[in-house]
């Protein structure tokens, strides 16, 4: 099980990256995507627009070109007015057909918590604690005077219930592919920003809060956690394993990590 | 006090502990010049790690050069102007400094980097470069030299304060530097220094005591331009006539005076924080290390983010609004036309200065806002891209029908137009929250943000020092010598951040030790980080030939002409360098606005008409 | 060449120099407090479990030091009406009263508060209420001994200015008025913030 | 230059000291009783080269936790020993040698470690991955050092004498280990036959202590005469 490990973790999707935006693979990469090549598109056509005529006013009248110096400014004054104009149409048309409705979506269309693989991740300097639920899909209690770093890293409390069948790893996100995820983020001490680059997910940790996000993966494959917030000396090095497997693997994993759950009242050092 | 009373004072009073608007100017011109080149160099430093993570820096070339140059600058000045060689002093200074990272096991054990380290050069950097270096050349020198000349005025509001502020700008560059030779090192924490993670690492405390002295400058410095703008006008000289750069100056001084009172109290909170164990930032049960760390908790690490960024957006146009304003001046003076659509420049100013307090919150689309919040947030900050195209527009059409002279100080503001467009341009996925989620905090950021500052506001402050140099020591500086320093830092700057915009849409972090190379995501553009760290010796190699210009000018003995740019505005009134002490030696009278190019006069065609030279313009 | 406007009023502006800089000045300490008060608000709204704020907190001296701050403002004002009437000595009287009432409402704050508070282990690192009440208080402390030591200035060897340059003499007493009278306005803010919310 | 008169008064001490440390020495065997808990499998998937150490030498590398390590006949590793009261009051150099800890398969080795004041530490990493070096000491100056792959080794010491403070690798949670600085020699730590020696003792009556990460300390008192050699057994019982 262990090989499968270090070979799932080095057989990288070489092919979803590039030198432009890595290949999505959650249901909203595509909307993401789409705002960015609009915003870009406008970005070039704007820049080659205004770039023309800049380069021809410095041609046309270079100092030694004898013409008359023109008090008021372009010829035609809707040239100009026009350009910002389509500037506006187009920052509208964004903000109000895509930017704000994707916005909702992204914040207020929750998936049902039944049908999703709910997870928590507690991060630290410098790594990622994720927290299944277990069986009985409910999160243990955790408290911070009961942190381990070695044996229980977010501090459950193991007289709740809830706790005993929790299963929590490093750095390790494991989920099923075609179900919505539910990532609960809260982190042990800094401002920490958990990222996901091929799902175009990314929110900030922040100590003190517990904050939500869902997406849906599309495709399987292995990735990675990236953290994007200076976290401290070894942010750079802050990274998860993040694998996206189909639902019979996915189980099989967890079987494992449930068969190393203390059984009833055993001492875990 | 009359002129030659004036300049029978001593050495200290008149160039040390001056109060004289112009020595204040050169002194933060100096000084922030400096620490220009200080961030330029810990950037550089950066950036050998990126290239070439786990490498030996070349630190001893560095110290090589840099001790040359100082050597070439003392050899050069000769004995006739020991003042100038005491400028080689900035050189030694660096290259000691450099010598002694590489002392001490916590920062280059055996010439190769460590992370901490890294943090402390990219932290410094930031700070550096935004509050010690581009602001107080900005505001500091090219406002406190040319703002009251250009209005007509004999000094600042407050002459005295003016000095303040500069000396206690000088100490907070001063105190930054020294955290360098602390325990522990500089601040690590970035220069947005976010808590709680300000909180509990090192060297922070000298980051705010630095930083609270730097901003009591800036709000002293803001109150005396106001009131100079206001109060100090020659007669005549009404809002319309008043040149466009003392309009930059007015609005990037009520953004200083009304945006860093924020930061202040955030810096006295985490300050307390850190020294009496307060938890204004701090929420409760912080695990660093495995064990609970004392605090009270209570606190909210947001706060911090909000308070900074109240002031740090404000900032950001703080660095380029008197850039915008340069610009403005160089170009009329070089097309030969007024400017066209000045009305439109000025109203554009206030309604950007207005709305800069309103766009803030787009640094924190990923923090975890909600949808009323953050659909506020990106309609400002599209609204605010409205007046920086207007400004484009304007600078960019007003060359139409022009006569266009293409002297050093017009190339680097003609230079600055596509580049601030490409700044200015890559703002807009920040600015909308969607694409922010896949840019947020990556290189994107990086190169957006440094095609604001660096071929913006610096480019921008290259062309003004051209453009005023004959005017400060009555001299012109090479052409030849410019056009290579303006070829070379243009190739230079692009070669160093247009790669960072591809870095950042293959999603690389910022703030990466090893460039990215742990991330599989980053491994297609790796390479680009030795182009970029090309691309930043060929800026600094051709800044050695500004720098040699410079000295050999002041070496040369013919003095070029008063106004050699035939320029229009009330600082080419006078002479050159202005009288010490009240700047004009008979008051003037403003008769015109400010960019009277190629007017008619009497049927006559008058190439330029100076405000305070009366004549009838005919329509 | 002196610098224009120092002493008489511009007059499209209708203001003189250093009356608009305090002028600006203030409208800086505005964003300064502002920043206190919204920081003040969030951090409270966010908490968990604020005391009690009136029972932390001693009502009595705070209504009393709000009272003298009061007092204080209107002597302050008389002691400026008494310079243009050119009464020098009432002047003195009346910004002597002044500097009595500032140095009274610290002597209150320090000892009658600050003191007793710090014996009974509340200190910053107590709770947050704690953190923003000394550093709200403290910051305004800071401002009244400011404000006193400017006084004190004019009271003693700056009011030889009276003799030579009276007009100055008295813009200067108007824009230390000013400065006071915002000072004074804070607390009106802080006490009931603080004390009786 | 040392002058000739201080040579002979360093020539004296040393004959002095040498005499004094020729006394007894104390033995013993460290030894376990009682229920033996589960033992934490660690996760390191996210350090691929650790995981690959840790699962070809499962003997040198057991890939779970280091709180009990236990020989044959269950004696205990990583027991350290030391003699916290009845020594004479006097100073005691530190040696020169520095003391290694290695940082290899993501685990500490040793898993717990005693030096002197002013003693070298030589941090080695054997991984080739980023560590970081952080002590969470009480009276020491507390150090949070990266090393990043590059750096092989670094050289540290600690100022005052401390009891068992911990050491932990932040990029690696699961990383912990521990460090004793003390004031004297006399301190020993278990290998996996659970034995110690505490050598050149001079005479005297001396109060022992044991301590075990989990289990706490347990102390015995002992009296050296001459030269003799104490065999002192310690059982941690539970």
């Amino acid at each position: 099980m262990e090989n499968e490990y270090l070979n799932g973790y080095h057989r990288m999707n070489t092919s979803d990256y590039g030198y432009w935006l890595p290949k999505g693979a959650s249901t909203f990469a595509p909307e993401i995507d789409t705002t960015l090549y609009l915003v870009h598109i406008l970005m070039v056509i704007m820049f080659v627009v205004w770039g023309i005529f800049f380069i021809m006013f410095l041609v046309q009248f270079r100092s030694g070109n004898e013409k008359k110096v023109v008090h008021s400014g372009y010829p035609k004054v809707i040239v100009p007015i026009s350009m910002i104009a389509f500037v506006v149409i187009f920052d509208m048309y964004m903000l109000f057909g895509h930017d704000i409705p994707f916005w909702n979506h992204l914040k207020k269309d929750f998936p049902d918590a039944e049908k999703s693989t709910v997870v928590r991740i507690v991060a630290q300097q410098f790594a990622w604690n994720v927290h299944y639920p277990g069986q009985d899909g409910k999160f243990g209690r955790s408290r911070p005077e009961l942190v381990d770093e070695k044996i229980n890293p977010i501090g459950l409390d193991f007289d709740d219930p809830y706790a005993k069948d929790d299963i929590t790893t490093v750095g390790q996100l494991r989920i099923p592919v075609e179900k919505p995820v539910i990532i609960h983020l809260t982190s042990k001490d800094v401002i920490h920003s958990f990222s996901l680059p091929v799902m175009r997910v990314k929110q900030d940790v922040i100590p003190g809060m517990s904050i939500p996000i869902w997406f849906e993966p599309t495709r399987t494959g292995n990735w990675q956690i990236a953290c994007a917030q200076l976290c401290g000396n070894s942010h750079y090095n802050m990274k998860g394993i993040f694998k996206v497997q189909n639902q019979e693997d996915f189980a099989a994993w967890m079987a494992i990590q449930e068969a190393e759950l203390p059984q009833d009242d055993e001492e875990v050092w | 006090m009359t002129n030659a009373e004036y300049s029978r004072q001593s050495f200290w009073r008149q160039y040390i502990f001056s109060v004289d608007h112009k020595v204040i100017g050169l002194q933060y011109g100096l000084t922030a010049l400096s620490f220009l080149l200080l961030g330029f160099m810990l950037m550089v430093l950066m950036r050998w790690q990126l290239a070439f993570p786990g490498e030996v820096i070349p630190w001893l070339t560095f110290v090589v050069i840099f001790i040359l140059l100082g050597l070439a600058i003392v050899f050069l000045a000769g004995k006739k102007r020991p003042y100038l060689a005491l400028n080689s002093l900035i050189f030694f200074g660096i290259a000691a400094l450099i010598w002694y990272f590489t002392t001490g096991e916590e920062r280059l054990p055996g010439g190769i980097m460590l992370p901490e380290f890294y943090n402390q050069l990219g932290t410094m950097h930031g700070t550096i470069m935004v509050f010690l270096g581009v602001v107080p050349l900005a505001v500091g020198a090219f406002g406190n030299y040319i703002l009251p000349l250009q209005i007509g005025a004999p000094d600042m509001a407050f002459p005295r304060m003016n000095m303040v502020s500069y000396w206690v700008y000088f100490i907070g560059g001063v105190l930054m530097i020294i955290s360098f030779f602390l325990p522990g090192g500089a601040a690590q924490s970035g220069w947005t220094s976010y808590s709680p993670l300000a909180d509990i690492n090192t060297g922070q405390t000298m980051w705010l005591v630095a930083m609270l002295f730097v901003i009591i400058s800036s709000l002293l410095g803001a109150i005396n331009f106001i009131v100079t703008t206001v109060q100090l006008r020659v007669e005549g000289m009404t809002w319309f006539r008043l040149p466009f750069f003392v309009w930059t100056q007015l609005i990037t001084a009520f953004l200083l005076l009304l945006a860093f009172p924020s930061l202040q109290i955030g810096a006295i909170m985490q300050l307390l924080d850190r020294v009496a164990g307060s938890s204004f930032f701090i929420p409760a049960g912080i695990i660093q290390g495995g064990k609970v760390l004392e605090y009270s908790g209570g606190g909210n690490p947001l706060l911090w983010q909000h308070l900074f960024w109240f002031l740090a957006h404000p900032e950001v146009y703080v660095l380029i609004l008197p850039a915008i304003g340069i610009i403005t001046e160089v170009v009329t003076n070089n097309t030969r036309k007024p400017l066209w659509g000045y009305p439109a420049m000025v109203y554009s100013l206030f309604f950007i200065g207005f709305m800069s307090f309103l766009v803030y919150a787009h640094h924190m689309f990923i923090t975890g806002m909600g949808t009323a919040v953050t659909t506020w947030f990106q309609t400002t900050t599209l609204i605010i891209s409205i007046p920086s195209i207007i400004f484009l527009a304007v600078i960019v059409f007003t060359l139409w029908g022009g006569s266009i002279r293409f002297t050093t100080p017009m190339l680097f503001a003609l230079a600055w137009v596509p580049m601030f467009g490409i700044g200015g341009l890559t703002g807009l996925p920040l600015g909308l929250a969607p694409p922010d989620i896949h840019l947020h905090d990556t290189y994107y950021v990086i190169g957006h943000f440094h095609y604001i500052v660096a071929p913006g506001s610096i480019i921008a402050f290259f062309a003004g020092i051209y453009y005023w140099f004959p005017k400060i020591c009555g001299k012109k500086l090479n052409d030849n010598l410019g056009k290579v320093h303006f070829w070379g830092t243009i190739i230079g700057m692009n070669l160093t951040f247009a790669p960072m915009l591809v870095q950042g849409m293959a999603g690389v972090s910022r703030r990466l030790y090893d460039g990215g190379l742990g991330y599989d995501h980053a491994q297609p553009v790796l390479f680009l980080n030795e182009w970029m760290t090309w691309g930043a010796w060929i800026i600094g190699i051709f800044q050695i030939f500004f720098i040699l210009n410079i000295v050999l000018t002041l070496r040369k003995k013919s003095r070029s002409e008063e106004n050699p740019w035939d320029a229009t505005t009330l600082e080419w009134a006078t002479t050159s360098p202005p009288i010490a002490h009240g700047n004009f030696i008979t008051e003037p009278f403003v008769y015109h606005g400010p960019y009277e190019y190629n007017v008619s006069v009497n049927g006559q065609n008058v190439p330029y008409l100076p405000q305070h030279k009366k004549m009838d313009i005919e329509d | 060449m002196e610098i224009p406007f120092t002493v008489s009023e511009r007059p499209d502006t209708g203001l003189t120099n250093p009356k608009f800089g305090i002028w600006l000045f203030l409208a800086s300490e505005v964003m300064l407090f502002g920043s206190l008060f919204s920081s003040y608000i969030i951090l409270r709204t966010g908490s968990l479990d604020w005391p009690v704020q009136s029972d932390e907190l001693n009502i009595t001296i705070g209504a009393v030091n709000t009272a003298i701050l009061i007092a204080s403002s209107l002597t302050m004002v008389l002691s400026w009406t008494a310079l243009k009437e050119k009464q020098f000595k009432r002047f003195k009287l009346f910004i002597g009263l002044t500097i009595l009432f500032a140095v009274l409402f610290l002597v209150l704050k320090i000892w009658l508060e600050y003191i007793p508070k710090i014996h009974h282990g509340h200190i910053l690192s107590t709770n947050t209420f704690f953190a923003m009440y000394y550093l709200m208080t403290g910051l305004h402390a800071l401002h009244i001994l400011g404000g006193v030591v400017v006084m004190i200035f004019f009271w003693g060897p700056g009011s030889k200015m009276w003799q030579t340059n009276p007009d100055q003499f008295v813009n200067r007493i108007e824009v230390v008025g000013l400065y006071w009278h915002f000072v004074d306005l804070v607390w009106i803010f802080l006490f009931p913030t603080l004390y009786l919310l | 230059m040392i002058s000739r008169k201080r040579l002979g008064i360093i020539a004296g001490v040393i004959f002095i000291s040498s005499q004094l440390f020729a006394g007894g020495s104390i033995t013993g065997t460290v030894t376990y009783e009682g229920k033996i808990p589960k033992l934490k499998k660690f996760d390191m998937a996210i350090e691929p080269v650790c995981l690959m150490k840790h699962e070809k030498d499962p003997v040198k590398y057991t890939g779970r936790s280091e709180a009990l390590v236990l020989g044959d006949g269950n004696t205990m590793a990583n027991i350290f020993v030391q003699v916290i009261s009845g020594l004479p009051e006097k100073e005691y150099p530190a040696p020169e040698e520095p003391v290694v800890l290695d940082q290899n398969g993501c685990t500490y080795m040793p898993h717990v470690l005693a030096l002197m004041v002013g003693q070298p530490l030589k941090f080695l990493n054997s991984d080739s991955v980023l560590h970081n070096l952080h002590t969470l000491p009480e009276e020491n100056d507390e150090f949070n050092v990266t090393m990043p792959k590059f750096l092989k080794e670094t050289i540290r010491s600690f100022e005052y004498p401390e009891g068992m403070f911990a050491i932990k690798c932040d990029v690696h949670p699961w990383m912990g280990g521990f460090i004793a600085v003390l004031e004297h020699p006399f301190f020993d730590v278990t290998e996996k036959d659970g034995q110690y020696q505490l050598n050149d003792l001079p005479p005297g009556t001396y109060t022992l202590e044991a301590w075990h990460e989990k289990l706490g300390t347990r102390s015995a008192e002992v009296t050296i005469v001459g030269n003799e050699t104490k065999n002192i057994d310690i059982v941690f019982k539970r």
